[in-house]
């Protein structure tokens, strides 16, 4: 799942500073799951702002919507009418809806509502941590189902650094080795001679970072020959 | 003050205090100190404080309560014994914890005195025609002494 | 009438068990002599310091509502139980129902009556809603007198003191006995100062006090600062015949000194105690709290009396002089709990005898008597806290609510 | 961002059960508690598997033991949880209608924090028995008194149930003769039955007690024995003692096989060992999830007469007919819209009851509900409402409908948490005309956006009351409602708006001051 | 009502204005004392020594009386709380009871019980009252001012005292001053003990406990500190200019027995009611009632 935070109150409000129709689109999947985005987070920061613009006299008014994804285009037409009077769009999406949302609606300013802050999971009750930085290459079959990449503060691809203390990372004493846990879960599953092989250094290149993903099979639909 | 060791103090003596009259109540005392607060003597003369008396009683400390001189400061005004929560009538334990050191002799020269002078006239003040005569000049009735009656019964 | 269970005493104890009882699927009756129910702990403020001290006195605003809303449940205000009978079926007995004299519905709680009752306490503010209800066994129409004060007060027509008392037979399969407690009387206690010493007061005249909003510390030089907070006003005492632990009065001393301090911090409250009975899960903490924000003297005074300020003197043993006689600007009691008045009556109603302390009922836990059918829940049977009043009771109901089931089955059969 | 701290996620997991059995009954034991308990309730007709109980039955039937057996897993609900044993043959699964704690108390012997060891002169308090047993400490020794010496809570408080059992010690004692007992204690806890009478007792038969209260004692121990040097309180005199026999006496934990059911109650507070809510709503043997009972140790009773009590109770309880709770709220489980759930699974974490399940969207489980409306206020979809109404078939949640009523222009709305604001409205007399009342099940019912919705339709100030820290009936609903209106003050601030218009007010049911001072402070503060 | 009179060791030696005045009040308010002449000291000195020779003292006096079929009045607070716990003692303890009767065999007397003692004080509250006092005052002491003392045996043990009056919050001496229509002043020390009971074993513990009264007294400039007991009055009559000059006390205190300033209500001049014994003289008071 996509990890958001919402923006503080005050930047949302410097951003949509001379707008006075604002919607204010939820995204119903990522972000609601992590309680940024959804339909009431929504609902909240177009009452915040309307208040707000009452207390400094503005002619102001937000309306807020929510749809299931905003990655999707189908339903990003269904803001259609509310975008048409707004003057203004505060997407509480990814950056990824924030984005299509502004392709979907060109003439229409686009504001992001969030930060995106990473790819991750629930913890518990209001906690999310990172597992993935979409390197697309993936390790995690060598590296015992836990990313060097994501979780190691140097991305290591070939052990702990040096610097691990009882376990911890050298930059940050509550955060835990990567690698050392790598050890230690191949150790309980008895895999560790897999870390025998050395691993070439993780591919840059712009091969490796693909903008687009074309699934040729569905691509067939439209060719007949 | 040197250390008490519990091992050499006598655990007998409390249960000695208690055979006596008026000494029964001497083991319920739970040291809530109340008796202290009340006591007279012990505002005037820091020796005497009753709670401190049971305490060592309690713990066995017979020698240095039978030869002490703080237990015959009591004035047995009977104010510690009203507080008491414990029914403990201390006053009376004073009694008992005295005449078990007047066992041993261990008593102020006054005291024996007076025993005497009961023996001697069955009164503290001998009854003299003096005083008879003092009394019928006030309209009041002779006293006679009985000294056998007392001598009898104080053997 | 009939009920699976009556319910004497409508004090937390006693409306816990009805309505354990109502969960099991049982009708319960409540017999309460006051106008209102709720017991002492209707009296109680919360003694919350921003945060909960786990009193329990919400307790009663908590089963009050689950009462209410229940219709298997009768409360009977007012009246109490004049004879009792068992029968092969359970109990037969008579009730004495007093009716409300003051309609709540006409009453405004303007307080008119009380300022020309002549018996303090008769009339009083409900707990609940600040109405007026009228204690009839204080008043002195109803102890054979001929006052009619209030009735005429009252300009609303509230007051009605002419409705005939009824005698109400009442078949019940089980009795459950929760008639509370006492707080003892500290005028037993003479040389404690209450009554006499001005600054003098029990723990619950100041709990409820605050509960009411009338406690101030005052002003300038008279303003209240130091409080002294005397323990075991009729426990642990041999003399009076009360060789037993009253159990929640450390606690609630502890708690009310707190509350003060936490609304006012420059009250200093002063302890003396002789052991501190509290031992709830987190109590060793919390007494470490308690000690910082308050002086515990352990030792017991020997008497209280009016200094020369006119301020109450705590005369004490101190540590190093032997005797202290302090000035306080409030001497709190922490009264104990005693047996309550009325156990007498209920002993010889219902044939069962006073337990080793001069409660009802067995010693111990238990909540069965020596009667088949009765049981006894709350402080009726021991000194108990609101919780363990509620948890003593809940397991009353657990015992009656077995024992009707044995019944119904012996019936069917 | 900081690593977190892992925290277990409540397992409301299933769905709720479409059927429930609510006839067997598992019980965690381990000593004659467990099984009494179990006895009586399988003479009640209950399908019963004791677990952790080594001996066996008196053979009444009905009682399935599992000799050793562990719990490992919970899941379900009240008449279907899921649980997984750890038995000596392996794995069991099993469907259960009820769980039972009522397992023994951790007895941990205290001579670590005395600095002792345990040798033949020094014993815990449990090791007695078996040592009177086999010793004679009066005829042992031609004449010469005999020192016992007993520890009591010597370091910090003991429990009413510890000294109860060194009275039971000092009494056997007592018959002897030439044995002087002595006990070293702090706090002696006589609050209990026939405790002060008992210390009575021991004392006119010769026990000696010292209390000390800052200063301690101090231990030497040699090969030889315990030397015990310390102040008498009483006199204050140096003093030593070497026992014959020092007694260590113990601490009372709760068992520690409760971890798997602590998991499966949402409010179980972090790190404590009990099955029940600190909260004083919690006084029976009911813990915050129906289904799951608590006995004794598990909920911080350790008094011995107390536990019998607490089997009569539980007993009781599970007889009760199954009805869904809290009939006085007028309001029935919350219903999901399942076109609105988007499955994020925040009401099935954040319920304190585990009332929350889920199978193609959330649901939530009438019988474990206690109607506190947490899991609306959090639901990021607003796909939740509680409905009825005390009026009847509301269709509209309750909170949003009455809010809808009130009129909000120009006054102060107050949300009322029906367990501690409500009550103290009624007697607070507080004049009405300042107020719109809006009455909320719990202060946790009260939403960001309802009280932003307030201030939108006009209102002056916005006042929620509920219960202080520590004393809500859910658990965390008081620290979730003052927390929501933290964030929004927060906001209001930036916004340009007096933060002093939303305010948080814990009251008490009890103490109508409490509501009265909390409306008149938000007044005074708006002028 | 008639009582046998129990003079003990002192007041008839030493206190003989104590006993005059007892003797005529008690005939004005009609209750008729009788002597008996084998009545000899109450035993209390002894008890320090041991408390059973003190019970078998006790007991003699107590069977002179049971013979007589008559209570016993003291005058002293000590003969009357010895005599009165004595006979509580031997009442409640049967063993104790034989023991003694054994030694009084020889003497040809038996205690069998029970045999009530009251002091004078508490029979002129019980049998006299209040209100039969004050009908009885000729000549009310307006305009004097005196402080009572009640005196620790009078008070305590509250088991024998039960239902006359309270050692915590005493007030039968107080009412039956006021009886008199003399103003009672109220002073702080009022419960404090004579110290009488330390002097044999320390002068100065005594007359330490003394002071306190005796300055407070000063303090509250009363014509007199009121007594009902001769060892109260060796402490504060006899002990007072050595107390007064140690402590720097430049008031003298006088020191009057309480029958005498009820004599002087009742209109008994100062002379027949022994004044002239007192040795801090009360003169304002006298000249306030005598002019």
């Amino acid at each position: 799942m996509i990890v958001a935070k919402q923006k503080s109150f005050s930047e949302v409000q410097e951003m949509v500073r001379g707008f006075s129709r604002v919607l204010v689109a939820g995204c119903g999947t990522c972000v609601a799951v992590c309680l940024a985005g959804g339909a009431k987070e929504a609902e909240i920061l177009a009452t915040e702002l309307s208040l707000a613009a009452t207390a400094q006299k503005r002619d102001f008014s937000a309306r807020a919507a929510t749809v299931e994804r905003q990655c999707d285009r189908e339903f990003l037409q269904l803001f259609a009418d509310q975008v048409e009077q707004a003057d203004a769009v505060i997407s509480l999406a990814c950056g990824a809806g924030i984005q299509f949302m502004a392709q979907v609606y060109p003439d229409t300013p686009v504001f992001p509502g969030v930060d995106t802050s990473f790819i991750g999971v629930a913890e518990g009750v209001g906690v999310w941590t990172e597992r993935c930085k979409s390197c697309n290459q993936c390790y995690l079959g060598i590296t015992g189902g836990i990313c060097p990449v994501t979780m190691c503060a140097k991305s290591l691809l070939n052990g702990p650094c040096g610097g691990p203390k009882n376990g911890k990372c050298e930059t940050d004493p509550d955060r835990d080795c990567a690698w050392v846990q790598i050890i230690d879960r191949l150790g309980r599953q008895s895999r560790l001679d897999i870390l025998t092989r050395v691993l070439p250094p993780r591919k840059n290149d712009l091969d490796t970072q693909p903008w687009k993903i074309v699934r040729q099979d569905y691509q067939k639909r439209f060719s007949f020959d | 003050m040197s250390r008490i060791n519990l091992n050499d103090l006598d655990p007998s003596f409390k249960h000695r205090v208690a055979e006596q009259p008026g000494g029964q109540g001497i083991k319920a005392c739970f040291a809530c100190k109340a008796c202290t607060a009340a006591c007279p003597i012990t505002a005037v003369d820091a020796r005497y404080d009753p709670r401190k008396i049971i305490r060592m009683a309690l713990l066995g400390m017979t020698e240095e309560i039978l030869h002490s001189d703080f237990i015959w400061l009591c004035s047995s005004c009977y104010g510690c014994q009203e507080v008491c929560p414990q029914n403990v009538s201390f006053t009376e334990v004073m009694f008992a914890i005295k005449n078990l050191a007047a066992a041993e002799a261990c008593v102020p020269p006054g005291l024996t005195g007076q025993r005497l002078l009961l023996k001697a006239h069955g009164r503290l003040y001998e009854i003299s025609d003096f005083e008879n005569e003092k009394r019928e000049k006030m309209g009041l009735p002779r006293i006679k002494e009985h000294p056998e009656d007392y001598d009898a019964l104080l053997g | 009438m009939e009920t699976d269970a009556l319910i004497v005493g409508a004090g937390v104890a006693g409306l816990w068990s009805a309505w354990e009882l109502a969960l099991h699927g049982a009708t319960a009756t409540i017999v309460e002599a006051a106008p209102y129910p709720g017991g002492h702990v209707a009296r109680f403020c919360c003694k919350a310091t921003g945060r909960c001290q786990k009193c329990g006195a919400c307790l009663l605003e908590d089963v009050l509502r689950k009462v209410r809303g229940s219709d298997r449940i009768t409360t009977l205000l007012g009246s109490t139980v004049l004879e009792a009978s068992d029968t092969d079926r359970g109990f037969d007995l008579t009730l004495l129902c007093r009716p409300p004299r003051i309609f709540p519905d006409r009453c405004d709680g303007c307080g008119a009556c009380t300022d020309v009752c002549p018996v303090p306490g008769a009339l009083v503010q409900s707990p609940f809603d600040r109405r007026m209800v009228l204690d009839q066994q204080r008043c002195l129409r109803f102890q054979g007198g001929e006052c009619r004060a209030c009735e005429e007060a009252c300009t609303r027509g509230a007051v009605n003191l002419d409705m005939p008392a009824q005698k109400i037979p009442v078949s019940a399969s089980a009795v459950v006995l929760a008639a509370g407690f006492r707080p003892f009387d500290p005028l037993e206690k003479p040389r404690l100062g209450y009554g006499r010493v001005p600054g003098v007061v029990t723990a619950a005249e100041l709990d409820e006090l605050i509960r009411t909003d009338k406690w101030f510390p005052g002003a300038g030089a008279s303003r209240t600062r130091s409080v002294a907070f005397i323990q075991c006003v009729g426990s642990r005492d041999a003399k009076i015949g009360r060789n037993y632990c009253s159990r929640v009065c450390c606690g609630y001393a502890l708690r009310l000194a707190r509350l003060l301090r936490s609304r006012y911090p420059d009250i200093e409250p002063t302890m003396f105690y002789m052991d501190i009975q509290s031992f709830e899960r987190d109590f060793e903490a919390r007494l470490g709290e308690a000690a910082r924000e308050a002086r515990l003297i352990r030792s017991m005074p020997a008497e209280i009396r009016t200094g020369s300020d006119g301020r109450p003197e705590v005369v004490y043993e101190g540590m190093d002089e032997k005797r202290v006689a302090e000035p306080y600007d409030m001497v709190v009691l922490s009264v104990g709990i005693s047996p309550g008045q009325s156990l007498g009556n209920l002993c010889s109603t219902f044939g069962i005898d006073l337990n080793s302390d001069g409660f009802l009922g067995p010693d111990g836990e238990a909540v069965t008597t020596s009667q088949d059918g009765l049981f006894v829940a709350g402080a009726v049977q021991a000194p108990r806290s609101i919780e363990d009043s509620v948890s003593h009771a809940i397991k009353a109901a657990a015992a009656a609510d077995r024992y009707l089931r044995r019944m119904a089955n012996r019936e069917k059969q | 961002m900081k690593t977190p701290v892992e925290q277990p996620i409540p397992l409301g997991g299933a769905a709720p059960p479409e059927e429930r059995n609510l006839r067997k009954v598992l019980v965690l034991g381990g000593d004659r508690v467990g099984l009494e308990l179990a006895e009586r309730l399988a003479a009640e007709g209950f399908e019963v598997v004791l677990l952790g109980q080594a001996q066996n039955g008196s053979g009444t039937g009905g009682v399935t033991f599992v000799p050793h057996g562990r719990l490992s897993e919970v899941r379900g609900f009240l008449g279907g949880f899921d649980v997984t044993l750890s038995a000596q043959n392996g794995r069991i699964r099993e469907r259960i209608g009820h769980i039972i704690a009522a397992a023994p108390a951790e007895v941990a012997p205290k001579f670590s924090a005395y600095g002792l060891s345990r040798t033949d002169g020094a014993l815990a308090l449990s090791e007695f028995p078996e040592w009177i047993a086999r010793s004679d400490p009066s005829t042992s020794r031609d004449g010469k008194w005999f020192h016992a010496a007993f520890l009591c809570g010597l370091e910090a408080g003991s429990h009413p149930a510890v000294f109860s059992r060194v009275l039971d010690a000092v009494e056997q004692l007592g018959q002897l003769q030439n044995v002087q007992t002595y006990v070293f204690t702090r706090h002696l806890k006589v609050a209990g039955a026939d405790l002060e009478r008992r210390y009575r007792e021991s004392r006119e038969r010769g026990t000696l007690y010292f209390k000390f209260d800052e200063q301690g004692c101090a231990f030497e121990q040699t090969p030889e024995g315990v030397k015990m040097v310390f102040s008498d309180p009483l006199l204050g005199r140096e003093m030593e003692l070497s026992p014959n026999l020092l007694v260590v006496d113990e601490d009372l934990l709760p068992p520690a096989s409760l971890e798997p059911l602590l998991r499966a109650i949402p409010a179980s507070p972090a790190g404590s060992p009990f099955l029940q809510p600190e909260s004083t709503r919690f006084c029976g043997v009911e813990t915050a999830k129906a289904g799951i009972y608590a006995v004794g140790p598990s909920r911080g009773v350790f008094a011995p007469d107390l536990i019998v009590g607490d089997v009569e109770a539980v007993v009781a309880a599970l007889r009760k007919p199954l009805s869904e709770p809290a009939p006085w709220t007028g309001l029935s489980a919350p219903e999901v819209d399942p076109e609105k759930c988007t499955m994020c699974l925040t009401c099935v974490r954040i319920c304190p009851h585990g009332a929350m399940g889920f199978r193609d969207r959330a649901l939530a489980d009438p019988f474990s509900c206690v109607r506190c409306g947490i899991c609306a206020a959090e639901c990021p979809m607003k796909a939740i409402v509680l409905l009825g109404g005390v009026e009847g078939n509301e269709t509209k949640a309750q909170v949003d409908r009455d809010l809808a009523r009130v009129s909000a222009p120009g006054k102060i709305v107050a949300f009322l948490c029906s367990r501690s604001a409500t009550d103290a409205l009624e007697s607070a007399g507080i004049a009405s005309d300042h107020l719109s009342v809006v009455k909320v099940p719990c202060a946790g019912t009260v939403s960001t956006s309802h009280i932003l919705t307030a201030l939108r339709e006009g209102a002056r100030g916005v006042l929620v009351a509920g219960c202080f820290k520590g004393n809500c009936a859910s658990v965390y609903g008081t620290a979730l409602a003052s927390e929501r209106v933290a964030e929004i003050t927060r906001v209001l601030g930036s916004a340009g708006i007096d933060p002093a218009r939303v305010q948080y007010a814990p009251v008490a049911s009890n103490t109508p001051g409490t509501l009265a001072r909390a409306v008149r402070e938000l007044e005074e503060s708006l002028v | 009502m008639e009582a046998l009179l129990y003079l003990g060791c002192t007041v008839p030696v030493r206190n003989l204005n104590y006993e005059v005045s007892a003797r005529l009040t008690a005939e004005r308010l009609g209750i008729t004392f009788r002597d008996h002449e084998d009545f000899g000291c109450c035993g209390y000195p002894l008890k320090s020594l041991d408390v059973r020779d003190t019970l078998a003292i006790a007991a003699r006096n107590l069977a002179i009386a049971e013979r007589e079929g008559l209570e016993i009045c003291a005058l002293c607070n000590a003969c009357a709380g010895t005599l009165a716990e004595a006979a509580h003692v031997l009442d409640h303890h049967p063993e104790l009871k034989e023991e003694v009767n054994l030694r009084l065999a020889p003497l040809g007397l038996k205690y069998e019980g029970p045999v009530r003692v009251r002091h004078y004080m508490r029979v002129l509250w019980e049998e006299v009252g209040v209100e039969a006092i004050q009908r009885a005052v000729t000549r009310p002491l307006n305009g004097v001012l005196v402080a009572p003392h009640y005196g620790c045996h009078y008070l305590k043990p509250s088991e024998l005292t039960k239902g006359f009056d309270s050692p915590d919050v005493p007030k039968t001496l107080s009412g039956l001053i006021a009886a008199t229509g003399a103003q009672v002043a109220d002073y702080s020390s009022l419960k404090e003990c004579c110290g009488g009971g330390v002097l044999g074993v320390s002068e100065d513990v005594a007359n330490a406990l003394a002071a306190i009264k005796l300055a407070d007294v000063a303090g509250t400039g009363a014509h007199a500190l009121v007594l009902v007991c001769p060892f109260c009055n060796v402490m504060y009559e006899g002990q007072q200019k050595k107390i007064a000059k140690a402590i720097g006390l430049d008031r003298k205190v006088p020191v009057v027995y309480y029958p005498q300033v009820l004599g002087l209500a009742l209109g008994l001049s100062s002379e027949e009611l022994g004044f002239k014994l007192n040795r801090v003289k009360p003169s304002e008071l006298l000249n306030i009632v005598e002019g």
